[in-house]
């Protein structure tokens, strides 16, 4: 059976793409940020995943409002970052797993959790920014795992529920270790942390509400259940929501963590960025 | 679209809930956006931007918030930020200039205010 | 607040809509078929519905393997039947209830089913076929409610289970009645019942089953999520898993229901047609 | 595709349970048939079928079977009754042909046989 290492979390904003392109982990602005990173390489290059379980949210690359899933899961034999509308050059396409999207959603389905199925899926930078961060040159890394992406819906209210999403996570790790292959998996949560674009109330960062969030998804995530998805919005700013993300992946790890690094900059770009990085117990 | 009852949004200042009331309100923008995420459609607004943005059916209200490029407008009427932010690239506005544009802020300014929070 | 007057079962077999515009309800073939409708003809007459939520599953118009949801609720101002392959005409459009449509979706999510919303939705035979059977001349009928449609995966394994559908149903049917509206909701549940259209198994019906259904749906609908999905296939036939449409409308009207009508005949097409009337107590 | 473990399916005689496994394996002929629904691409198809099926990237075995009309088999290829039902249409077939054809039985013993079960 398949063995879930543990989970990371981090911010995806697209300026991190730009600034891995261009080397600037000295640069005064992106050294407190970069440095969140060296012991999350450590530990992969020392456990060497298998499979990564991308939980990201999608910008309006791979869905628009035509057909808004909650909770979409690809299942592709592989995963190109198409242009978002800025003309950024395409990398090579992501090696998918598609025996384990099948099984995750299988299972899920299963499991009452009402899954969108991709069989074409195009990935944008929640996806791709952070295996650059956690795999440097990714694609071309010869330890980039197989990847399988999944996407919540942070573009239009209702969003899920807290609740729902932590939820979703207990699924998704129940799926994975019961994936009949003795490989080795890691669940990335991307976004976040705080921030908000739009709006009078654009630039938005609570670094106090954060810290809690922070403190909880370690130890105690269930207290986080008791936010609603409007206090979400309130405490985290409007795009803050994508803490969805790290629910979905806590959810997934179990009770017994051991937390082995923790990172939090503000501002990068728009955001307060947050680096987490939780091992599952053996 | 009137949506009675199912006003379960608390009042956050500053901030405008994209949910299915604002969705349906911005979708002929939102969809214009979204296709800007292939180059073609974006030379075409660009070729001939009243044309392009009738061609989407946007609204009169959508289109002047376009041409006054008056981002608080947009939302106003329904836009989405991920999807604007697409047009943003064409006008060659930064997330930070975005930002000072909708806080009345120079874009320096609303860097000072990200800053601020640390 | 809104009530939920009743639910109606019906088969949506294409070429039922082909024998209504040839108007050939006293022809042998369809005589016994169509015999089945004036009940439920009259009793929309008296109680005049002002929406109708149309649960059915497209068959490869609305939605491809590259998006499949498990749940999809269309919110849009209209749906048009567009060309499923064969040239058929196409007819007005039939005016949605997008205020409803949010309605449903926001209190759904919040229940936990993770819906994919649809702001542009073509609808297939599924959907058109019994709107044409319970209102002649549909969407040109002066009584013709406004629609929400609503379509479960039934093309794709995994599908939704009978449990799962169920409580869909019972999911919808608490948003519906916490519609702050004065108004009358009829649901139907569209598709089955027993048929197979692939493979060596071709024009394999279950008249047993399908009695065995039509028994318990209406007296005691949490018997049948025993069923299992793949005893579904085998018993109903690979198509006959339609039958979940039946167990979604069915769940929404809540335990006290006074049948009607009941018609059932083998076969129209390759398939069992039967035909539900189920009205809500007061 | 290899999908360990997963295999909950019971066997099911005449019956192919089109799941993740079938769907992958009949992508292009199923996206071909999707893309059915509008009669431009009947026209396409029927023009040169040859040239259509390579577009849309079929399989050696799925170029066979339709060019066989052979549906047990394009079935066996990944391909799903609804969307083929779209090139059954292109084929002139009605469902009780295509029930015929996979049971070896002519059109009206198809149609015996479902009447049997009444
Ligand atoms: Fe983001
Ligand atoms: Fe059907």
């Amino acid at each position: 059976m398949a063995k879930v290492l543990g989970g990371i979390t981090t911010s995806h904003i697209p300026a991190v793409g730009n600034a891995i392109q261009k080397e600037m982990y000295d640069d005064p602005y992106w050294k407190p940020f970069f440095d969140g990173y060296p012991k999350v390489h450590a530990w992969i290059k020392e456990t060497k995943p298998d499979y990564v379980i991308n939980i990201y949210n999608d910008h309006g690359l791979g869905f628009f409002l035509d057909r808004m899933p909650t909770f979409a899961i690809g299942a592709a034999h592989e995963y190109r970052n198409e242009d978002e509308g800025w003309g950024l050059p395409s990398l090579p396409p992501f090696p998918g797993a598609p025996e384990l999207s099948w099984h995750i959603i299988e299972s899920m389905v299963a499991d009452e959790f009402d899954i969108t199925s991709c069989q074409e899926l195009a990935v944008d930078h929640g996806f791709v920014v952070p295996m650059q961060l956690f795999w440097p040159g990714a694609p071309n890394n010869p330890d980039m795992p197989r990847a399988v992406p999944i996407s919540a819906n942070t573009v239009q209210h209702p969003i899920p529920t807290l609740k729902r999403a932590l939820d979703f996570g207990k699924a998704l790790g129940r799926a994975l270790r019961s994936f009949p292959e003795d490989a080795k998996i890691v669940i990335l949560g991307t976004g976040g942390l705080s921030h908000q674009l739009d709006g009078e109330r654009a630039g938005f960062i609570n670094k106090e509400f954060d810290q809690y969030c922070l403190e909880n998804i370690v130890s105690n995530p269930e207290e986080l259940t008791k936010i609603t998805r409007m206090e979400l919005v309130e405490k985290a700013g409007a795009q803050g929501t994508e803490f969805l993300m790290w629910m979905m992946m806590r959810g997934a790890l179990g009770d017994d963590v051991t937390e082995i690094t923790r990172n939090y900059h503000i501002p990068i770009s728009n955001t307060a960025a947050g680096t987490l990085l939780l091992e599952c117990a053996a | 679209m009137d949506q009675p009852g199912y006003d379960y949004h608390i009042d956050i200042p500053g901030t405008t809930i994209f949910d299915g009331k604002q969705a349906m309100k911005g979708y002929a923008l939102n969809k214009m956006c979204y296709d800007f995420n292939r180059a073609e459609n974006r030379e075409g607004f660009k070729a001939d931007e009243e044309g392009w943005m009738t061609k989407y059916g946007l609204t009169e209200g959508q289109k002047a918030a376009i041409r006054s490029r008056n981002i608080l407008q947009m939302i106003e009427e329904g836009g989405n930020i991920y999807y604007l932010a697409k047009l943003a690239g064409i006008f060659k506005l930064s997330v930070q200039d975005v930002g000072g544009l909708q806080t009345g802020r120079t874009t320096e300014e609303f860097q000072d205010f990200l800053q601020s929070q640390a």
